[in-house]
């Protein structure tokens, strides 16, 4: 079977991208994209050590972690689209109304 | 606990503050705070008659459990240290408000004297606390009615004033928390129980590292409270940009707060230290007396003079604190007391010259004599007693701390009488660049001479300054049990100084011993 | 034996009482009553002082009154009272003070009869007899300051009586402060013997213990308190260095030279010696070094008053000289004669300002000699009383003067300072040479007085020349108390005050005759040289200053001594405490630190906020770069 | 049921009853709210008032309770108890501010109330959890609706923004956190807080590398809730963006709650690998302090002023917890005495406000005290309790705080916030120049038409003096509040034994 490391190293890789995504991309539905590989990036290691250990935890965390992660992007898109509607830009960097 | 005497004398006004806080009428607002700084003056004077001259320890005391989880008490007390700093507060105070309420202060009377009362429950306690953490409350509490009255009533750069007041004075006070939190914990270890209790805490061992440590936290926040050279730049600020009664109170108790620390934390809780410091100490104090004259000489304005001057008066009170003998810090206390009230009657006679001619300018006065005899003669008399002239208070006081530090270190003593010539030289030169020579502003010729209510303001003013300078030996008599068993502490640190300094070894190996060695502790402390 | 004498407070009492009355009711009752309680409470003080006096006669040599008052400082070891002692000294001093005090208090209603503050002027003036009376009857040296200090404050205020001139009243600070560098001297005389003498376990200043304990003070702590407290004398005596203050007092109220610059408070050095003679005797190095500014002082003092035109100037560098020999006396050793010339220095100095007086009072103000002349026949009393005191003060046998000068040129070559008794001489010489020179100028020749003032030219009131009466019998009488060893009632004077100061050591006995020859030889030539330069010969004076002209000037302008030390000292120390210490140092480095300090935190908090910059991606950045430090840290951690 | 005869009711159901009353109320008000009109929405607010206090009074009832529910996803102990009931009261003073606010910036009456109450849900969770998942499931209900109250005014761009810049790092941090609770969860093989402890007091971990790198990110993903520098750059945008009342809640509330489960998790759980997390948590205390402060100095609006002052907050707070257990209830106690005083300003802050921005700069406050001299004195009392000036809450607080760092030998952690805190006076004492020593600054309309605002202020005032000058209660409670919850720990795992 394939070890541990190996699929810790994957979602800490998949992790790592989705981080690069919030840090790189322009367009905010595009970050919150990002947002949710790393949640995934977490599900993966959830089951990975729950399979491990043998215990039901950590896949029925990742039923939860999905839950809010759903939640999150009801909520999310909500809000980016009321953006939209006031300032006709889902652009991050045209959001500097409030600063220093 | 004998009533609680000095709890309502704290208190008391307080609660007159907030009486006034439901006047609205003004005159009704000035009688009322008048009559609430008369209570306590009343009730200073009866603590003065319940006092013990022959009890060196704290009298009148109250404790009561306050914080028990900290092992924090309301514990008040009385000594011969604090005694006469108690009525000058009271009597000061009263007078300031006296001559406030004669049209010193026009707007916002009802804050003005609310912001009083509040002061003055400040500085009473402060001086009454027995309890360590009582009195960092209090000595913090002073500090926001004071900021306020720069600040509201001020005139000038009046808000660049307050907060640098409140700036300096934090700076100081907050290390000073810390080494008090550090002291208890020190005092936890060793008798493992929590407390803030003053007699206590002299008892606490500490290894001479962090002595020092601790002791120069707490100078710091005493020496810009006095104010020592060269923390003292907040001083000039203030008062020349407070309100009369501000400085008035500024000047007359609330540098006293500084001295009294050094006099009531610093020294006897670090005696060792202190008396290695000696040396430091005196050299920082003379150039205070020397500095602050000089400079006092060369300032335009007649309140910016006297806050110099103030600095150099102050400095002799470190001086004779400094000089760790009865006669030095018994003068330094009745020094304490003098510049309390010559300072204070010079800023009220200054007030009184700013209300008619709204510039404290010297160079806008001139031959004011001829108009204003009566103001010219008090301010003679205030003057005088400030440059210490014998028969008045200053010279008691001078003399006193003079000989204490010529009995220490002798050297000191010849800088310091260059500061008693050049504080008359620049007092004379002000007197007489605004009292003598010709008329020379038209506006000076129909200024008016002093009302009743500003004689009646002064009258006490010379009363005390005569009668201190006759008859010192009752307030001396009252004040020397208390200075003297805090002496003793200091004595014992100088002997076992001069003990380590032998060569005999085996001597300073015995008196190492008896401090117990906590180097490890300090290691970890510093991780 | 000493005796206790509560009357002796009274002598304090009555002056003190003027000073209230002139102070609170002297404008309300006006000049009459203020004229009547001004002099009056003096004569009263001279009155129970003199009964003090002579119950002090009454009693065996050595004697003492005393009354103690109340403690005054009291802190931990050391102690002071309050309480007078009136000996042999002191009663002479209260004698003198009281006496002369008075007649000139009486002169002075008529001296100031048209000024409007006159109960100021009181006012001030019973002040100073309070403070002077203090001085002298003080038990203890710590009381004996606050009147010395106290007489100093009344010089100060009688200097700048007349305020409203800016000049006078630069002048009455700097009597003042000079004091004030004299006292700070004193001061520290003080607290050396408290500190030499409690080191031995004896706390006190009372001159009595003083007296008994003076050898626990051993050689080198009597040099010191004997040096330093001469410091004090200097200011107050108007010695060199610190005699500058004396020539510009001249501008208070003629009657304010007469009694404190010329009779009494100058004197207070002198008596402050005499007092402490046991310490001095102790200390052979400060008496000569007393001795020594003496004889100096006189001779300096003395040729400066050859060329003033100002008659008051003349009289105040006499004043200094005449100083001079007192200290030349008591720094001999001989304190009984230095205390001989300061009696009848009091009388014919007194006097003569007195009568300077008189004249400048008639002239309405004129000062310089230039402008006066053949004043003789309109001022005929004010002339003889000076002409007088004239005599006296060039000691022409047997006015007083002649007395007490030859007693203190015996004790200066007794004591060994022959080359000090030959400075005496020469200051002999000049003395009646300037002294003349003054009554010639004045009172002879064709008068120079411009036309206006020459009309209303008229003597003084009465109540102003009964003063010079008296004054001028006791300058010719005075000396005569102490008639030479051997004449009638031999040194009595000196015999009186021995108990008191004690006795006077020769080293070499010189003849005394031959002593007194030679000094009366000298004046004798000084009275010959003013009368040839100024009464037969009178081109010789301009021919000299002109010939001469650089010393001429050298004298006239007092040496630029004042101008050395406006150069030296006060212009320095202004620059200094202004531009170093108040500019650079206070303002700018102390100041600016502070203020530095905040704008600093302003600063960074500013630099802070930029990172603030509003794009929410920035803000991730920056939470990823924390993140990433701590996982950096938990590798470091991990691998460590 | 009445509260009073609580053993009647099954222990189970005891301790999360008022999360019930809460969950409820959430879904009651938004029931009744669906034909209120924004104007009007007083009434919803005081039913939500009304729930909360009866959340209030059941919360009570587990004071003194003492063990595990659910199988150990709920700790029952005056640990959570109190952190409820100071929850509860922030709650409810939010609801005093908004009644009028919500209705005057015409704010959707019913979501506004219900998303309230939903939070307070998902921070009494917090506070109650006993396992990760617990934590993180509360988490989420708070945050998620957090996000929309602070972009529930939908027509203000601020608002907005605001919202998207809290949601967007907010949903970034969390994956952080899970993250780290996967971590932990691998470490230790268990989600359980209980079992967790005991696993690390074995000592059987060391320096496990899972087990490093997920404390690690749990402390970066509770940084971020307690805004910790460097964590900490959404606070003042979304605090000045946020309707105030929200602003106030999130400062107190949401602060709590995590500091609620920080504490728990980290001074209960992991206190055995302390040595593991003081050392960072140290740094980030010093950097929090600082950083707030010197940032803060140069604020001239005031809802951003109170956002970094905020944050400064939470630095002194980071360095009770670094200084270890000990000082656990001096931090409970700096938090209650924090609520109060910051619930105070921000309600003098409503006051000031009006539509829009009139009413946010530290300059409309000039001259405050000659207009509304009572307004002015009641933020004195808060500022200086911000300030630290004794004898009030944030003194005593600071006081304690310090003290005990100072015993676990911080010193120059300490003296580090010693300095920070005279900075603090400086931009604290600003306000009050502002206030008394200026003139100008705008009018406070109808003060006296807003009865529960200014109730709020009196009260939270009242409660700064009092919890002051007569800390002995209030510290003798967070004292017994702690260490219920250290003790609980092993009283858990004993539940959880077979």
């Amino acid at each position: 079977m394939i070890p541990l490391t190996y699929m810790m190293s994957l979602s800490a890789i998949i992790f790592a991208i989705g981080v690069a995504g919030v840090i790189i991309r322009r367009n905010i539905l595009v970050m919150f994209m990002s947002i949710e590989l790393m949640l995934n990036a977490v599900n993966l290691a959830f089951i990975a050590i729950g399979s491990r250990l043998g215990s039901m935890d950590g896949q029925v965390i990742v039923f939860f972690v999905m839950t809010v992660a759903a939640a999150e992007a009801a909520v999310g898109l909500g809000i980016i689209i009321s953006i939209f509607r006031n300032r006709e830009t889902v652009h991050a960097d045209d959001l500097t109304l409030m600063r220093w | 606990m004998n009533g609680g005497l000095l709890t309502a004398l704290i208190f008391l006004p307080l609660i007159g503050a907030l009486f006034i806080l439901m006047q609205s009428e003004e005159r009704a607002i000035w009688n009322s705070a008048f009559i609430f700084s008369l209570l306590p003056l009343a009730l200073s004077f009866y603590v003065l008659a319940e006092f013990n001259p022959h009890v060196a320890e704290y009298q009148l005391v109250e404790q009561y459990d306050w914080i028990p989880s900290f092992g924090i008490t309301y514990h008040i007390g009385i000594d011969g240290i604090s005694l006469f700093l108690v009525l000058l507060t009271t009597i000061l105070i009263t007078l300031s408000i006296l001559y406030s309420g004669g049209g010193d202060i026009e707007e916002r009377p009802r804050e003005f004297c609310f912001f009083m009362l509040v002061l003055e429950t400040g500085l009473l306690g402060a001086l009454l606390s027995v309890d360590l953490f009582l009195f960092y409350i209090f000595w913090e509490v002073m500090l926001i009615p004071m900021y306020f009255l720069i600040g509201i009533w001020g005139h000038g750069r009046r808000i660049y004033a307050a907060i640098k007041f409140v700036l300096f004075t934090m700076v100081g006070s907050l290390l000073m928390l810390v080494a008090i939190l550090y002291l208890v914990y020190s005092a936890h270890e060793h008798f493992n129980r929590t407390s803030f209790d003053l007699p206590l805490l002299y008892q606490v061992p500490l290894t001479v590292t962090e002595g020092r440590w601790l002791f120069a936290a707490f100078a710091l926040a005493f020496a810009i409270k006095v104010p020592m050279w060269p923390v003292h730049t907040w001083l000039p600020d203030a008062h020349t940009n407070a309100p009369t009664a501000g400085s008035v109170i500024l000047a007359g108790v609330m540098l006293k707060m500084g001295t009294y620390g050094f006099l009531r934390f610093a020294i006897p809780l670090f005696p060792t230290v202190a008396v290695e410091a000696t040396a430091l100490f005196m050299a920082l104090a003379i150039i205070g007396i020397i500095y602050g004259a000089l400079v006092a000489m060369m300032q335009p304005d007649l309140k910016r003079l006297i806050a110099y001057s103030s600095v150099s008066h102050l400095g002799f009170v470190m001086l004779g604190i400094f000089a760790l003998n009865p006669e030095g810090i018994d003068g330094a206390i009745y020094q304490m007391l003098n510049h309390g009230v010559s300072t204070g009657g010079l800023f009220l006679l200054v007030g009184m010259l700013y209300m008619r001619r709204h510039t404290r300018e010297i160079s806008e006065f001139g031959g004011l004599w001829k108009r204003v005899p009566v103001y010219a003669a008090i301010f003679m008399v205030v003057m005088l007693s400030s440059i210490g002239l014998p028969g008045l208070n200053g010279f008691v006081g001078e003399f006193l701390i003079m000989l204490g530090a010529f009995l220490r270190i002798r050297l000191a003593t010849v800088f310091a009488v260059v500061g008693v010539i050049l504080g008359a030289l620049y007092m004379l030169w002000t007197y007489e660049r605004v009292m003598f020579g010709p008329i020379t502003r038209a506006v000076n010729e129909t200024i008016s001479d002093l009302t009743g209510r500003e004689i009646a303001v002064m009258v006490p003013v010379i009363a005390l300054m005569l009668f201190m300078g006759l008859f010192p030996r009752p307030l001396i008599r009252r004040i020397e049990p208390s200075v003297t068993a805090m002496l003793a502490r200091a004595n014992v640190a100088q002997a076992r100084l001069e003990l380590e300094r032998q060569p005999n070894r085996l001597a300073a190996l015995s008196a190492a011993r008896q401090t117990p060695n906590r180097e490890p502790e300090m290691a970890a402390a510093t991780r | 034996m000493t005796v206790e004498f509560p009357a002796l407070a009274l002598i304090l009492l009555f002056p003190a009482l003027g000073v209230l009355f002139n102070l609170f009711l002297g404008p309300r009752y006006g000049r009459g009553a203020v004229n009547v309680v001004g002099p009056g409470v003096m004569f009263v003080a001279f009155g129970v002082a003199t009964w003090a006096f002579l119950t002090l006669l009454a009693m065996p040599p050595g004697g003492a009154l005393a009354v103690h008052l109340w403690g005054w400082i009291e802190a931990g070891r050391f102690h002071t009272e309050f309480g007078l002692r009136l000996d042999a000294l002191s009663g002479v001093m209260v004698m003198i003070v009281t006496g002369v005090g008075a007649l000139i208090h009486l002169y002075s209603v008529g001296y100031m009869a048209h000024d409007e503050d006159f109960a100021r002027f009181f006012t001030y003036m019973n002040l100073f007899a309070f403070s002077m009376l203090i001085l002298i009857l003080a038990d203890n040296l710590l009381m004996m300051f606050v009147g010395w200090e106290g007489v100093g404050l009344c010089s100060y205020l009688l200097i700048a009586f007349w305020y409203t001139n800016p000049q006078y009243a630069y002048n009455g600070r700097k009597a003042f402060i000079v004091n004030r560098i004299g006292d700070a001297g004193f001061l520290l005389g003080i607290f050396t013997i408290v500190a030499t003498l409690g080191a031995h376990g004896v706390w006190t200043l009372d001159f009595v213990e003083l007296r008994q304990h003076a050898d626990l003070l051993g050689g080198a702590a009597a040099i010191a308190a004997g040096f330093l407290l001469f410091i004090g004398a200097t200011g107050k005596s108007a010695q060199i260095p610190l005699y500058v203050w004396l020539p510009d007092a001249m501008v208070g109220p003629t009657p304010v030279s007469a009694l404190i610059h010329a009779a009494t408070m100058v004197t207070a050095g002198v008596y402050m010696i005499a007092r402490l003679g046991f310490i001095y005797t102790m200390a052979p190095a400060a008496l000569n070094l007393v001795a020594t500014i003496g004889g100096l002082t006189a001779l300096f003092a003395a040729t400066i008053a050859l060329v003033q035109p100002d008659i008051k100037k003349v009289l105040a560098y006499s004043t200094i000289s005449q100083l001079g020999y007192m200290f030349l006396g008591v720094g001999s050793g001989a304190y009984a004669s230095g205390i001989f010339h300061l009696m009848t220095h009091a009388f014919f100095k007194g006097l003569l300002f007195l009568c300077a007086g008189s004249v400048i009072h008639a002239l309405g103000g004129e000062q310089d000699m230039n402008k006066m002349g053949g004043l003789r026949r309109k001022l005929p009393i004010t002339f003889w009383t000076m002409f007088i005191a004239t005599l006296a003060i060039a000691a022409v046998p047997p006015f007083s003067g002649y007395f007490s000068k030859d007693l203190i040129l015996e004790a200066a070559y007794d004591s060994g300072h022959s080359w000090l008794w030959f400075l005496g001489v020469i200051t002999a010489g000049l003395t009646s040479f300037y002294m003349f020179r003054l009554i010639f100028m004045t009172f002879f020749g064709e008068s120079r007085v411009d036309s206006e003032r020459e009309h209303h030219l008229h003597e003084s009131p009465a109540v102003m020349t009964i003063p010079l009466i008296v004054l001028a019998i006791l300058a010719t009488v005075g000396g005569w108390v102490n008639l030479p060893g051997g004449l009638l009632w031999g040194n009595a004077f000196v015999r009186f005050l021995t108990p008191a100061v004690g006795a006077f050591q020769p080293v070499v006995e010189a003849n005394p005759t031959s002593l007194s020859l030679v000094a009366s030889v000298a004046s004798a030539l000084g009275i010959v040289l003013a009368y040839l330069f100024y009464l037969r010969l009178p081109g010789i004076p301009m021919l000299l200053a002109w010939r001469l002209k650089d010393p001429y000037n050298l004298l006239l302008n007092k040496y630029y001594v004042d101008q050395l030390y406006n150069f030296f000292v006060t212009r320095p120390l202004f620059w200094v405490s202004n531009n170093v210490l108040n500019r650079a140092i206070d303002s700018f480095a102390i100041d600016g630190a502070a203020d530095g300090a905040g704008l600093a935190v302003q600063t960074s908090g500013q630099i802070a906020r930029r990172a603030e910059t509003g794009n929410v991606q920035h803000y991730a950045f920056v939470y990823l770069l924390g993140a990433l430090g701590i996982v950096a840290y938990y590798l470091f951690l991990v691998t460590r | 049921m009445s509260p009073f005869n609580l053993a009647a009711i099954n222990f189970v159901w005891l301790p999360i009853l008022p999360l019930v009353v809460v969950t409820v109320a959430a879904i009651g008000v938004l029931l009744a709210g669906v034909r209120v009109d924004d104007g009007e929405s007083e009434g919803l607010g005081l039913l939500t008032l009304a729930s909360l206090a009866g959340a209030f009074v059941f919360t009570l009832g587990i004071l003194g309770q003492y063990g595990v529910a659910f199988a150990g996803a709920i700790s029952v102990d005056s640990f959570s108890a109190f952190f409820e009931l100071v929850i509860l009261i922030a709650a409810m003073f939010t609801v005093m501010m908004s009644l009028d606010y919500a209705a005057e910036n015409r704010i959707p009456g019913a979501e506004y109330y219900s998303l309230l109450l939903f939070s307070v849900l998902g921070m009494m969770l917090m506070a109650a959890a006993g396992d990760l998942i617990v934590i993180f499931l509360g988490l989420e209900t708070m945050s998620i609706t957090v996000y929309v109250l602070a972009g529930i005014m939908r027509r203000n761009a601020k608002s907005n923004e605001a919202a998207i810049k809290y949601f967007l790092l907010g949903a970034f941090s969390t994956g952080f956190l899970l993250y780290g609770i996967a971590l932990v969860y691998g470490a230790t093989g268990t989600i359980k807080l209980g079992p967790i402890h005991d696993a690390l007091a074995s000592g059987a971990m060391g320096s496990n590398p899972l087990l490093l790198a997920g404390i690690g990110m749990m402390v970066i993903g509770f940084g971020f809730k307690v805004a910790a520098v460097p964590f900490h750059m959404w606070a003042p945008d979304v605090y000045e963006g946020a309707p105030t009342p929200v602003t106030a809640f999130m400062a107190v509330g949401v602060k709590l709650a995590a500091f609620a489960a920080f504490i728990r998790v980290f001074m209960v759980d992991f206190a055995s690998v302390g040595a593991h997390w003081q050392t960072v948590l140290w740094v980030i205390a010093a950097l929090t302090m600082t950083g707030g402060n010197l940032i803060a100095v140069v604020q001239t609006n005031i809802k951003r002023m109170l956002a970094y002052s905020a944050i400064a907050h939470a630095g002194y707070l980071l360095l009770g917890m670094t200084a270890g257990v000990r000082s656990g209830p001096a931090i409970l106690y700096y938090l209650l005495g924090y609520a109060f005083t910051n619930l105070g300003a921000f309600s003098v802050v409503i006051a000031l406000e009006r539509r829009g921005e009139v009413g946010n700069q530290i300059s409309d406050f000039r001259g405050l005290a000659a207009r509304q001299p009572l307004l002015a004195g009641a933020m004195t009392i808060f500022l200086l309790s911000l300030a630290g000036v004794p004898p009030l809450a944030g003194f005593v607080g600071k006081f304690y705080i310090f003290s005990e760092a100072l015993h676990q030998g911080y010193v120059g952690l300490v003296i580090v916030a010693v300095l920070n805190s005279v900075i603090s006076a400086y931009y604290y004492f600003y306000v009050l120049v502002a206030m008394y020593m200026q003139e100008g600054g705008v009018e406070v309309e109808r003060l006296s038409a807003r009865p529960a605002l200014v109730a709020a202020i009196g009260l939270a005032a009242l409660a700064t003096i009092l919890i002051g000058v007569y800390p002995q209660p209030y510290i003798a409670s967070a004292t017994n509040a702690f260490y219920s919850a250290s003790g609980a720990a092993g009283v858990r795992s004993a539940a959880l034994d077979p």
